[in-house]
Formats: structure tokens, C-alpha cells, sequence
């Protein structure tokens, strides 16, 4: 295992997590129908799609321009609160992609993932606990990061990433929705898997796996 | 079971219908990059434009308000979702001008994130736009944060007025003054019967008991705040009504303007009787009905029941209100 | 199973909803002996008056009608039933002018048997009144006996016409012959998906299975032609507009109007979608549509289904369609 | 038993039948709801309780007015095809009573009911063996008048017409439908009773009954 990442590793991750996402279309859908109004998995896959042609139609291999084209691409697919939050991740990891630069190394990869993490966060005043993806995507950075200060390989610190991300999303389930449609359900929301958390965790699975399989 | 809509591929619904659209009334409004509903006669570059975004699957909300009078333009997103930034930011661009955009944005979520996205990229291209969000449900209480407040039908009569001012040559300041005086007094309660289908996944999007209704449901099917077994029409609308009048801060001697919005299956027969009472509820309470409007005008797919929509008047907003309009889905001669 | 509308006492559904209806408009409408719909400003005596009868729930059908161009005075019966012929000559006898009454009635037979009778009782008393027919239902067959053809959604259009050509001056004799040159060139064929409650009874007022639809459905429930699986929104169009479209003697070469009339529960989305498909089919045939209605004109309560409508036009009927109008729910600029 | 009916006779006699009528509301309307709209119960009680309340609210005795007023109450309760059907009728039995008449033997009563069966028939082509009320009116008047014919009492008389009728009524469970709203069911509206000519049956047994009682 490299101690970097290239653009083909990480488009590589990249189209991986996307895969995740479509297989899990019709689960994240069911998710959002007890809470929501049904279309997560509708929209996650619009942007998973929006991710592999952006990817496949891209020339060159810089990957700032592709993580901002993936983010023009990813909001433009008419998909309700997903793709603004997920349009401005995208967005947010290209600006923190050091110009000209062909691979990332672990420290950087936590960098750029903050970055987008603070872009999304933008739109949002939701905090961990509220039940939504920021359950799953705080944590998951948090120990991206640890790994990455600790001197883990890229390998490890996704893993690590991956295991606290699953840990969120499920932590999702007991707790009381104040954002997002199922904030109308109010204590009726309890009991139910937040369908962003759990979209949130599958991309960091299909990031860790993307990476075993490069 | 099959899906009882006349549809053919779900994925399609948005540009289809569209393209319906546009096509029926081709003297009114014509479809422009895909999602961009227009005027089919521009207004002249010296006047406000006003754009608006919004899911579709509310038809005739938002498009069937583009036309002399109202909207300059709806971006459209797809079924219950907003359209994406970039897509907003080219219609503003379209209408880019010197007197300025009024960008009138639903309170939903997802709307919301584009509409100040969009704001974001439209300001760094020196684009003249201000947004104003609506907000008017008191669903959450009529005191609860303007973040949990969703802009129901509300926005349709807001468009109206700003519209008309802009028509009328006022300036962005002036225009925008007259949507936030109704947006400040206006108020919206919905109440749900029966379920819809999304046309998209085929499911339901709530469930309720046969007997059963709910007060405060949401454009999408988002839980309201009060189940109940079901009332008559005259007990359903004074229970409303009495909540939404002092919520658009009207009372005594006041005018309102009354929206009775049909969600869908809930026929017209049954909005007027739900009006009939409405407005003697009101009049009780020593307020006189100026305005009024019965149909079907942001609907949520074949669901049963409707938005109770009142706002306080002034003369200035019952003259914009009268003024005329051309949209296919509010004509004033 | 409680009955999932808002009603009060299911006896006095129809006097609430034209109280409410008139109470929402009375700039346009006024309720004269309570069941018969007058505009509120009356058109000069000069001109020809058109006056309707028929039962109510088919709102905005026939009194949304009523207004400057369309109709001055539609005469009310009770849900889905027809006015008795006393009230109907009560109307005429209102309206008594010597320009003379053009007197429009749907091919039903209450309707008729009430308007032959009111037509008798007019006579007596010196009214000079034509009554015109119509019965465009094309479901058992285009060459069907007139006596078998219902009268669907296309009095909406006549009503129009003929009512421009009032406005406009001209005579008894030539808005007949106007009225008489839409009839004879329009057909309409309906399609039902979902049934709808009686609003008295609370039944049902049909069964469909899970994935059927019906061809050639009436307005009240009435057993169509033609029982089949579901077809897309494109198949349906299709298949009833290439019945449709002959039987309104229009094909290659010629101008028409399309007319997509929800029964109640089919919501504008599908709507468009269909007159997507309808348009495409018309201009594979050659013609072109010159004049387009989408939405709900005449329903049958929460019924999911529609009405095509197609009339072929000549200058004249295109430009009394397109002549200024006010009624509530057809307004032309 | 008299061998005339005066005005007390017949308005007892027409209120019993309205009293029929209204006791078979529902069943009328599921007859109705089989083959039509489901409303022919509502219509004929309306058009009852119309006969009923002409009848209470009318001043002096004259069978000649009341049943001209009775034809215009029908006619206006908005009652779909039977209010101008059952209008028409009352309206041309009045027609036919003797001008300042107080009593009707047996033959003059025939002469009434088909004066008011030949106004009806104006409206409709239908005839015997087409599903409607006619299957009941034309038999049932047909005995009445050749019992008339063949001088036997009046309540002989109508005891005659309301088999006749009952019969009539029976005979359209087997007929296919060619007038009305059941007349779009085609071949779907054998094996269904028509609720138009129950109802007109009932009428005679309601008439038949009020003079037994009276
Ligand atoms: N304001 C928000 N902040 C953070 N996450 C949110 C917010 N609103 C929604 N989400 C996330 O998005 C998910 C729903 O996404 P989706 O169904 O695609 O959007 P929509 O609610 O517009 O239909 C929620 O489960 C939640 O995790
Ligand atoms: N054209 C007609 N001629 C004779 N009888 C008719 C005719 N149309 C309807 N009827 C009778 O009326 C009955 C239906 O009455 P009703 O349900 O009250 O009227 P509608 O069909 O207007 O709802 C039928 O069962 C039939 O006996
Ligand atoms: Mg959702
Ligand atoms: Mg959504
Ligand atoms: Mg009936
Ligand atoms: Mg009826």
C-alpha cells in the first residue's frame, strides 16, 4: 500500500462509493419514507450517477477541477436537500486541494475531506445529535484525522474512518430529528435510521473498499 | 398494485410535464434549458424581474404563476426537489439587469441550500438580487422559529403582489417592501384526508386511519401536529380558522385575503363549503373578506385536504392583488 | 367508513357550496332564488343571454361559467342531478329579453326532460328562447344516435363561443349557428382510473380492479365501453385521441383545440403529460392545435381520470375563443 | 267501500304511497347504485316528502289545483330524471279531472292516471320491455282500466293495477337496459330490478293500501 493516493486511486475510491450508493438505492428510499418523503435514495443515486459521468467524462487528471466539477455536477441534480450538501462537500474538498498537486498523502486526504465537511456545514447549523449525516460524517472525520496525526496509512485511516462513520449513522436511530423533513415528526422520529447518516456511512465503505480494490 | 397516475417513465415526469406545459400555452410561457420556465413576452429590462425555485409535483405551483403580473421565471427542480444552484444562477443571469431580481424562496430545506448558494455565485457575478424567504406555516405554532416555519401556499399571492408593484415600475426596494409587508402578515395551516402517491417511488406518502385526519401536514407529506378523528367542514374550518386569522395578525375591523389551496382530491364542492364557513368565522370576529381565492393552486399530487391561507390587507396590497395578471393559473383582466 | 370530505349535512352539500362559491366571487357572481348563478354585473339587454342548467359536483362546472363572454346564468339542480323545469323558466323569465336566450343543455335525460319542459312553459309565455343539445361523447361509437351520445366537458368551449359571439352583438340566430358549428365539429372521450364517493350516499359509485382503467367512462359513474389494463400516460393519449380526432371531422391540414379536462383526482402533472402526448399524436396527423385547456373543468368529485376534448376550428370559432372573458374560471385577458 | 274517492280519499291514498316510497329510501338507492348513480331512492323520497308537504300546506278541496301543484312540487326537487317524469304525470292527472269536481269513480280515475301516464310518456320514448318505469306504469294502468271497464269497485280496481304493477316490476331483473343511465351497462344490467319501475310499483301498493285504510 502507497503512502498516497493519485488521481486513479482516488477516482478510483471515488466510483466505488458511488456504486455503494446506487446498490443501496431502493434501502435509503425506505429509510426516507418512515421519516422523510422518500426520495433519498432517488436523490443519492442522482448524485452517485452525477459523480461516475462527471469522473468519466473528465479530461486530464487534476483532480481540484474534478472535485469541483463533481460538486457543480452533484448540485445540479435537482435532489432536494442532498445536492447542496452534497454540491458544496465536493465543492469545499477541491478548494482545500493543494494547486497543481498529483497525489495526496493522508494528512492532506484529512484536509481535504475537512474542508468539504466545513463547505456542507455551511448550509446547516445541524450539530451531532440532531440526526442527520453530520452524525455520521463529524465522527468519521474525527478519526480520519487521529489516524492521520498518528502516522496511520492511508488503509488503516480509512478503515478507522469507515468503523466510527457506521458507529454514527446507527446512533442516528434513537435519536429525535430536528432538521431535515423528519424534524416534523418530532418524537415520532425516534426509532427510525436517519437516511443521510446512513448514505454518509455507505460512502465511507465504498471509499475504504474503493482504495482495497485499486 | 399498479400505480393508478397516467404516467410513463417515472424518471421523466419533470420534463414531460414541462414540455405539457409549455406546449398548451405557448402564448404565456416557454421552457428554456430544461427547467426554466419563462415569459413568453419578456417585461421590459427597466422593470424588477421576480424569479422563484421549487420542486415539481405541485402543478400548477410554481410555473403556472410565470406571466405579465407575477413571476418572470420558475427554475424547477424534479418531483418535490429543488433544482440545483447552477440552474438558478442561469436564470438569474437570464434576467441579470440593472432594476434588479426579487429571488422569492419557499422555506424547505433543500430550497433553501440552493437559494443561498445560488444568491452566493449570482453576487460574485454582479448580479442585482435579493431574496426573501417565505415562511408562513404555523403549523409549529405561530411564535415558533422562522426556521421551522415551511413556506406553504402562501408564496402564490406574494408573488402577486410583487409582481404587480414590479409591473407598476417600482424599484427592487419598493418591490421588495410590498412582498415583506405580506410576507409579515400572512399565515397558512393545512390539514390532510387521504394520502398521495409519489409518482416517482409509487408509495404513499403518509398514512392515516379511515377516520382520521391531520391538521398542520406538510407539502410532502411532512407530519403535522395534530391527529384527529375527522370533523365536519364547519368545525374543520373554524378550528383552522381561528389559529390562522390572529396568526396574520388580523382581527376587528380589518381586511383579509382568504386562499381555501385543494390539495388535490379534495374537490372543489367541498372548498367552497369549507370557504362559506371560513369567512363567516371571520366576519364574527368583525374582519371583512377583500380578497378571496378557491382551487386548486399548490397541490401535493392527488393527496385529500387543503391549505387555509389568510392575510391582513392594506389598500396598496388589495390594489396589487386586483391589478391585472396573466398567468395561465391566476388571470386578473 | 367515514367519508373522507368535508362536508356537513350531505342535504345541504349543494346550497353551502354555491353560497360559498358566491360569496368567494361576488365581483363576478351573485346566487338569485338559490339555485340559480347570475353574473353579477348583467351584460346589456341588447345582447343575446346563454343560460345553462345542470346538476351539481362538477365543480367549477357549470356556474364557474358564469361571467363576462360565457355564460349569464347557469340554473342548478342538486348533486348530479338536474334543476326542476319551474326554476330553469325562473331563469329564462329573469333574463327575458327581446335579443332572445340562447339556452345550452347537456345530453342527459333529466337535463333534457327539464329543459324540453322549461322550453314548453318559456314558449307559453313568450320568451324567445333557442335550446341547443350537446352530446359529443364519443364512448358508445361516433356515429352512435345522437339520444346515446352524452353531453361531457365540450358545453365548456360552446359556452365560450357562444358567449363571445353575444358579447360581440351578434343575433340569436347567428350565435346559434356559432354554438351549432362547435357542436357538430368537437367529440370528447373519458378515461377512469379511480372511482369517487357520492357525496350524499357515500358510496362508491363504481368498481375498478387494481390495474384497470375504463374507456368511455360517464360523468357519474356511468359504465364506459372499454375495460382494459392500465396503459402508459403516451398509450392512453394515443388510443383515445385517434378516436377522438376523426370524430371532431378534423385530420391533415386542420387548426384545433385540445381540451385535457381532469375528472377530479388525476392531477395537472399527468394532465400535461397527456396533452403532451395528445399534441404529438395530433401533429403525426397533420393538424395543429390552435387552442389548449389543461386542468379541471368539469369533475366528478375525487374521480382519477380525464376528458379529451378536440373541436376542430375555423378563424371564427378561434377568435371568439381567444375574445376577452371573466368568468371565475375562465378568465381571457 | 264508496264507489268514489273524494278529495280526503285520494290525498289519504297519495300519502300512504308517499309513505312507501320514503320507507324504501335506501333500498331505491342500491337498486339504483347497481345500474345508475345510486340516487334514485334520494330522488324519490324527495319527490314523497314534495307530494306530502303540497298536500298539507294546500287550502280548499280541489283534486284539480292540488294535482297541477303536486306536478310543479315534483318537478322542482332537483331529483335527476324523476322529478320531470313524476312533474308530468301529476301535471296531466290534473289535466284530466273534471273542472270542480270532488269525487272520481272508478273510470274517471283511470282517465286521470292516463292522462298523467300520457304527459310522463312525452318525455321518453321508452316503451314496455326497455327497463323502466313504463315495465310498471303500462300494465298496472292497463288492469285498471279493464277493471274499470268491467264495473268492479275501485279498491278491486286497484288491487288489479298493483299486481299488474308488482308484475311489470319483476318483469325487468331479465331486460337489458335502453333507456337511463343503466342503459351505458349494456348486457352488464341483466339480472338487476329497475329501481325506477319498483318504485312506481310501490306507488300502487301504496295506493291501493291508503284506500284500505281510509
Ligand atoms: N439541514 C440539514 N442538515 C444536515 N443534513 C440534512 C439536513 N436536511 C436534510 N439532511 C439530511 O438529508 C437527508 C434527507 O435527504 P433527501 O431525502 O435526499 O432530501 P429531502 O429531505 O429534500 O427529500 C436526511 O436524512 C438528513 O441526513
Ligand atoms: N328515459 C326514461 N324513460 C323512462 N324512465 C326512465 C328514463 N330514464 C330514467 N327512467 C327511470 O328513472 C329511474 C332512475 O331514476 P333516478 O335515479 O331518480 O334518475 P337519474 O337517472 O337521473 O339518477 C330508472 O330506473 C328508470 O326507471
Ligand atoms: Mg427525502
Ligand atoms: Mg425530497
Ligand atoms: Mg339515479
Ligand atoms: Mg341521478
Amino acid at each position: 500500500m502507497p503512502a498516497t493516493v493519485d488521481y486513479d486511486a482516488f477516482t478510483g475510491m471515488l466510483k466505488t462509493a458511488a456504486d455503494r450508493i446506487i446498490t443501496n438505492r431502493d434501502h435509503l428510499s425506505k429509510l426516507d419514507a418512515a421519516t422523510g418523503d422518500g426520495d433519498h435514495g432517488t436523490a443519492m443515486a442522482k448524485v452517485a450517477n452525477a459523480i461516475i459521468a462527471t469522473i468519466d467524462s473528465h479530461e486530464g487528471n487534476d483532480l481540484k477541477k474534478l472535485l469541483k466539477a463533481i460538486g457543480w455536477a452533484a448540485m445540479s441534480t435537482d435532489a432536494g436537500s442532498t445536492s447542496p450538501l452534497y454540491g458544496s462537500l465536493f465543492v469545499g474538498m477541491s478548494e482545500a486541494v493543494p494547486e497543481g498537486s498529483g497525489e495526496l498523502d493522508c494528512q492532506v486526504l484529512a484536509s481535504v475531506m475537512e474542508s468539504g465537511a466545513a463547505k456542507l456545514r455551511k448550509n446547516t447549523k445541524a450539530e451531532v445529535g440532531d440526526k442527520t449525516m453530520i452524525d455520521t460524517l463529524v465522527p468519521a472525520l474525527a478519526a480520519l484525522r487521529a489516524a492521520a496525526d498518528s502516522g496511520k496509512a492511508i488503509d488503516e485511516a480509512l478503515s478507522d474512518a469507515e468503523t466510527a462513520a457506521a458507529t454514527g449513522a446507527a446512533s442516528t436511530k434513537d435519536l429525535k430529528a430536528t432538521f431535515g423533513r423528519a424534524k416534523n415528526l418530532g418524537d415520532r422520529s425516534i426509532g427510525h435510521l436517519d437516511p443521510g447518516a446512513t448514505s454518509m456511512s455507505l460512502l465511507f465503505t465504498g471509499l475504504k473498499e474503493g482504495l482495497a480494490a485499486n | 398494485m399498479a400505480m393508478k397516475k397516467f404516467i410513463n417513465n417515472p424518471d421523466n415526469l419533470t420534463p414531460e410535464l414541462l414540455e405539457g406545459y409549455c406546449a398548451a400555452f405557448p402564448q404565456k410561457v416557454k421552457l428554456v434549458s430544461d427547467k426554466i420556465v419563462m415569459r413568453a413576452n419578456p417585461k421590459d429590462e427597466s422593470k424588477v424581474a421576480i424569479v422563484t425555485l421549487g420542486g415539481a409535483g405541485h402543478e400548477p405551483a410554481l410555473s403556472g404563476f410565470v406571466g405579465e403580473g407575477m413571476l418572470d421565471a420558475s427554475v424547477v427542480g424534479d418531483i418535490f426537489a429543488a433544482p440545483g444552484a447552477p440552474k438558478v444562477v442561469e436564470a438569474l443571469r437570464l434576467l441579470k439587469r440593472d432594476a434588479g431580481i426579487l429571488f422569492v424562496v419557499l422555506n424547505h430545506e433543500g430550497d433553501v441550500m440552493s437559494g443561498n448558494m445560488a444568491m452566493e455565485m449570482a453576487k460574485e457575478e454582479g448580479i442585482n438580487v435579493r431574496m426573501i424567504l417565505t415562511h408562513e406555516d404555523i403549523a409549529p405554532g405561530a411564535d415558533a422559529p422562522i426556521e421551522n416555519r415551511r413556506g406553504l401556499a402562501g408564496c402564490i399571492p406574494l408573488y402577486k403582489v410583487a409582481g404587480a408593484a414590479a409591473e407598476a415600475g417600482k424599484s427592487l426596494d419598493e418591490v421588495y417592501a410590498v412582498a415583506e409587508k405580506i410576507n409579515d402578515n400572512m399565515a397558512t395551516l393545512a390539514v390532510a384526508l387521504k394520502t398521495a402517491t409519489h409518482p416517482q417511488s409509487g408509495d404513499a406518502i403518509f398514512d392515516l386511519a379511515d377516520n382520521e385526519m391531520e391538521i398542520g401536514m406538510g407539502q410532502h407529506g411532512e407530519a403535522g401536529t395534530g391527529r384527529s378523528d375527522m370533523l365536519t367542514a364547519d368545525e374543520t374550518a373554524v378550528k383552522m380558522a381561528a389559529q390562522v386569522l390572529p396568526a396574520a395578525n388580523a382581527g376587528s375591523g380589518d381586511k383579509v385575503m382568504v386562499m381555501i389551496n385543494g390539495a388535490g382530491a379534495t374537490t372543489l364542492m367541498e372548498q367552497f363549503i369549507i370557504f362559506r364557513a371560513t369567512k363567516n368565522y371571520i366576519e364574527s370576529q368583525g374582519a371583512t373578506v377583500a380578497h378571496a381565492l378557491v382551487g386548486e393552486y399548490l397541490t401535493v399530487q392527488e393527496m385529500g385536504g387543503f391549505q387555509m391561507f389568510i392575510a391582513k390587507l392594506d389598500d396598496e396590497l388589495l390594489d396589487l392583488l386586483n391589478a391585472p395578471a396573466d398567468a395561465v393559473s391566476w388571470t386578473v383582466r
